[in-house]
């Protein structure tokens, strides 16, 4: 398992590792507890979703697109409505646009809470890891009973958004954001003062504002580094036309800034939930898109709540599209992640690798699984009888003993 | 601003000593709460149903099959789910423009058998 | 005259074989149609080093029928996409990388290679990617002609219909 | 006599007893620790039901390890344990066995425990365990000074290096137990760097090293090892407590009871330090246990020896 060059160590973290939630490699050369060479190998999860896109319809393919992460993955359907609807031509109803932006708020909410706790669990700081995960539950139920679903809430439809948005469930909205707003503000207060913390991530996985500029990093390793490069400022879709945002940045270019930049994006996120459901026109929340769609390219940008997501779909005027390409901001993050990598330390791999919040899922995008008939699943009776057969073979015979 | 130093989740962590534990133990005992609006087993209605297999045709997976048993003049309508299959997108009752797919708030469906994840609705 | 014109007025200035193969799609969306490898690294090379387009997005590969083509993403400062589109035929996919103006690309190469089979020259070395290591050789499954259906998974062969039936018989 | 002496050393307050209070003590941190993170946290049987359910399971030995040390490890480790148990007065003032200097023997069978650790990550040649290794040994020489001289300092006043003319003369004089505080806040937080416990669990981070030195062990022999070191931690609580915390009545069923009052507290200080602090980085423990710990300790030795003349 281990290489020893001298002085020299080969760690492999991955594809099996606790702290990776899916499976990437990472060739990390120790001298000592520094690294100092380090190797990303990812494609684990490549499913062929583009390939599948190509043979179904569109309204099919939204749900493929809606998979495409589990995390933002109302990021990702709206950029492909936004495509569809632009090439269509059709006029999403204002309405619809807020409703939009309430659940892509919700989902950064929940995305940076979820990281807030993987990177407080890459070092050791369990306890935050609980609490931010508490409280992730709480907007995960709100999407549950709004969208219909915790992760893949389905909201987004072509011309709008699939379900009305009721009284009940922007009173529960404001309940919880109010609620989450008092934990945020400790959660603040706590980041910028626990010394073990702070410890931990300051001068760790540095990536200098010119780096950053030059490897293409998006999302909040970009802010951090002072980069003001949000879509929704830079290019404003949707209801972001109207809605004030505040860019937030960073001028730390470390792990401590990234973490400072998502806390204050969380709450930059909780007023804008607060001005979209003051200010929600009323009217329809969807309006008929053709099945077929009209030939033409488009490249859309929406900025999910780890970056920038691309989407480019061109469509041959069949109700089936000619190419469609998502492009998610992991992506863009991978070649900071390797320079980052390296003059650390093994203890700062985890975080500095968590720090990017990274997707392998999104990354790889694209194997479906076809219902052929040679796919090798056992049922509960076969599993059984392998194991069975299997201690025989040990010489261990399970069936004769009496317990 | 409070002055750095450790430990200083301390006092979160002394309260919560004294309150109600935000998980629940389900192990044996304990039940699943389902939100309002969550999507759960299709609802099929055949006395609805006109047979136009919009459903079929827009199932991202192709889990829902609706099959006519009788004859063009009487129907006997009939569904059949994938439950494995099935995604829970509920597309399908976006698109019956009749309303005789439904989705109900049932979401408990594990087998032991592969062949019980297919049902009829 | 807005950015976008100014931008692309800038670049037929520079490049007369751009006069009528470059259109401003939309608000902060500049589209070119094919250009040869020449001409494309001649572009890139300028957006880069003179007009200040610092960072690439993507390159999204395509299937053009007899032809490969590659849609680089780039923008500046002010958040206008220009989308260089270069061209490649399908029998002889070789284009120069681009790795040296914008590092953050070689990832998106890698995968035209695996997924386009587009030779890319210049690409540094490093794991294949994104398909796997078994992958049958000669195989790219981004292009049009190759059906998924046809993929074996337990020996990873690519069965087409024809050899099926020749073994039939 | 001799079946006495058996009975202390094998049953009670002995290695039976030592490991059934491990479990009780694996619960109570677990639970508590759960319930300081909003959980509801593991039922009273599951420190047990994770044992035998790892003593039921077949044991797996790398290829390229030592089986004969990869086997002996945790027994050695469980075994030093049990014995300096027996330096330790849990039911009285005097435990099953003492002499005069068992303290130091104490603090040397505590030493058995890392050692045995370092051994078994080295002999395991996995690369995660070999760091694991490395970074056991390395925390070792972080705490061990400042965890030493405090422990001493509180002997210095006694004027004696037995554990139980130690509490006896506390017992005698409780007031003089005022003068250790010092050495009490270092004692507890070396011990925790002692029984590599968040914040300074860096030896077995779980996102690091997986798990450090035992990344190659399972089964029974994993059952082993972590009895051992559940029962380390009962003898460091029992040891810390009896050492920082003397109050005894004298009567023995009292101080029976006194002792599960301290040890439980000395958890409960540990369980929130665990709780409530990020893992620090290897050389940030070395520099904080050299930098704060040590100079506190040693200056709380110097008192002690002033004090000690002056008592």
């Amino acid at each position: 398992m281990s290489e020893t060059d001298k002085n020299k160590v080969v760690i492999p973290i991955g594809p099996q590792h606790p702290s990776l939630d899916e499976p990437a490699t990472f060739t990390i050369t120790l001298e000592g507890e520094k690294v100092v060479n380090a190797v990303i190998g990812v494609g684990y999860n490549h499913r062929g979703l583009e390939k599948a896109c190509e043979s179904r319809t569109y309204i099919q393919d939204l749900y493929i697109i809606e998979r495409v992460c589990g995390i933002c993955s109302h990021a990702h359907s709206t950029a492909f409505c936004m495509a569809i609807e632009e090439l269509t031509g059709v006029k999403v109803p204002m309405r619809a646009e807020y409703i939009r932006v309430i659940v892509a708020e919700l989902e950064r909410l929940h995305s940076h809470l979820l990281w807030l706790g993987t990177a407080c669990h890459e070092i050791g700081y369990d306890t935050m890891f609980m609490y931010t995960w508490r409280d992730r539950e709480k907007i995960l139920d709100l999407m549950a009973s709004y969208g219909g679903n915790r992760i893949n809430y389905g909201v987004n439809t072509f011309g709008g958004v699939r379900r009305e948005f009721d009284e009940t469930t922007s009173s529960d909205i404001i309940k919880t954001i109010d609620e989450l707003d008092e934990h945020l503000k400790r959660y603040m207060e706590i980041a910028l003062t626990e010394t073990t913390l702070v410890s931990r991530l300051k001068g760790v996985g540095m990536l200098s504002h010119e780096d950053a500029l030059n490897f293409g990093a998006v999302g909040p390793v970009a802010k951090a580094a002072g980069i003001g490069y949000d879509i929704r400022v830079a290019e404003p879709y949707g209801a972001y036309k109207e809605i004030p945002v505040k860019l937030i940045t960073d001028d730390r270019a470390d792990v401590y800034g990234r973490t400072v930049v998502r806390i204050l994006e969380m709450q930059e996120s909780v007023k804008i939930i607060r001005y979209a459901i003051k200010n929600m026109p009323g009217g329809d929340i969807a309006v008929k898109v053709p099945r077929r769609i009209p030939a033409g390219e488009i490249l859309t940008r929406v900025e999910a709540p780890r970056g920038e997501n691309i989407h480019f779909v061109r469509s041959n005027g069949t109700d089936m599209p000619d190419r469609v390409r998502v492009k998610a901001p992991t992506e863009a993050n991978w070649h900071g992640v390797q320079h980052m990598l390296k003059s650390g330390r093994l203890a700062d791999v985890p975080i500095t690798i968590a720090a990017i919040d990274p997707c392998y899922s999104c990354t790889d995008r694209a194997i479906v699984v076809n219902s052929g008939d040679n796919i090798n699943v056992m049922d509960w009776k076969q599993l059984r009888q392998y194991s069975i057969d299997w201690y025989k073979k040990e010489g261990i015979d399970i069936t004769a003993l009496k317990l | 601003m409070e002055k750095k130093g450790p430990g200083k989740i301390a006092r979160d962590a002394l309260k919560n000593l004294f309150k109600d534990p935000a998980t629940t133990s389900y192990a044996g005992k304990g039940t699943i709460k389902v939100e309002r609006g969550y999507r759960g087993r299709l609802q099929y209605d055949p006395s609805k149903c006109i047979n136009c297999r919009l459903c079929m045709k827009d199932c991202p997976t192709g889990a829902i099959t609706i099959i006519n048993e009788g004859t063009k003049e009487e129907k006997k309508m009939k569904a059949v789910l994938n439950v494995g299959h099935c995604i829970f997108c509920c597309q399908c009752v976006d698109s019956c423009n009749k309303g005789s797919l439904t989705f109900s708030q049932d979401v408990d469906f594990a087998s032991l058998n592969k062949e019980d994840l297919t049902v009829e609705l | 005259m807005s950015r976008e014109e100014e931008i692309v007025k800038e670049l037929c200035d520079r490049f007369p074989f751009l006069q009528d193969r470059i259109y401003v799609q939309k608000e902060k969306r500049i589209f070119t149609k094919e250009l040869s490898k020449e001409e494309f690294e001649q572009v890139i090379a300028f957006v880069h080093d003179e007009m200040g387009f610092y960072r690439s997005h993507h390159v999204i590969g395509t299937d053009e029928g007899d032809n490969l083509g590659f849609l680089y993403i780039v923008s500046g400062s002010d958040n206008i996409l220009l989308i260089l589109r270069e061209i490649a035929p399908k029998s002889n996919p070789v284009i120069n990388s681009i790795c040296k103006l914008y590092p953050s690309i070689v990832l998106h190469e890698r995968e035209l290679v695996d997924l386009f089979g587009a030779v890319v020259e210049g690409l540094p070395e490093g794991p294949s990617y994104p398909l796997p290591d078994n992958w049958p050789k000669g195989n790219y499954p981004m292009r049009k002609e190759w059906n998924p259906k046809y993929l074996n998974k337990d020996t990873m062969t690519y069965e087409p219909p024809q050899e099926k039936e020749a073994e039939n018989e | 006599m001799v079946l006495e002496m058996l009975l202390k050393v094998f049953i009670f307050p002995g290695f039976l007893f030592m490991s059934a209070y491990s479990f009780l003590v694996e619960y109570l941190d677990r639970k508590i620790y759960a319930r300081m993170q909003n959980r509801v946290g593991p039922p009273w049987y599951q420190p047990m039901a994770d044992f035998f359910k790892l003593m039921g399971k077949s044991e797996i030995i790398p290829e390229d390890a030592n089986p004969l040390m990869f086997r002996l490890l945790p027994l050695i480790a469980l075994a030093s344990v049990a014995t300096a148990f027996t330096y330790i007065p849990i039911y009285g003032l005097k435990a099953t066995s003492s002499f005069s200097g068992d303290i130091v023997i104490v603090l040397y069978f505590l030493t058995m425990v890392p050692l045995t650790s370092f051994l078994a990550g080295w002999y395991s040649r996995n690369a995660y365990a070999t760091i694991g290794a490395t970074r056991v040994l390395t925390q070792m020489f972080a705490y061990e000074v400042p965890l030493f001289m405090s422990i001493l300092a509180p002997a210095l006043i006694a004027d004696t290096w037995s554990i139980t003319e130690m509490a006896a003369y506390y017992a005698a004089h409780p007031m003089h137990a005022l003068i250790n505080i010092p050495a009490l806040v270092v004692g507890i937080i070396s011990i925790q760097c002692k029984l590599e416990r968040a914040p300074f669990d860096t030896p077995e981070a779980e996102t690091e090293i997986v798990s450090g030195v035992l990344v190659e062990y399972g089964g029974k022999l994993l059952a082993m090892f972590k009895l051992a070191v559940h029962c380390e931690l009962v003898l460091v609580i029992s040891f810390y407590s009896a050492i920082f915390l003397p109050f005894f009545t004298g009567i023995a069923w009292v101080d029976f009871i006194l002792y599960f009052v301290k040890t439980l507290l000395t958890l409960f200080i540990l369980v929130l330090m665990r709780a409530t602090m990020a893992r620090l980085e290897i050389n940030s423990t070395v520099r904080f246990c050299w930098k704060y710990l040590s100079p506190v300790a040693f200056a709380q030795l110097i008192i002690n020896i002033i004090a000690g003349g002056v008592l």
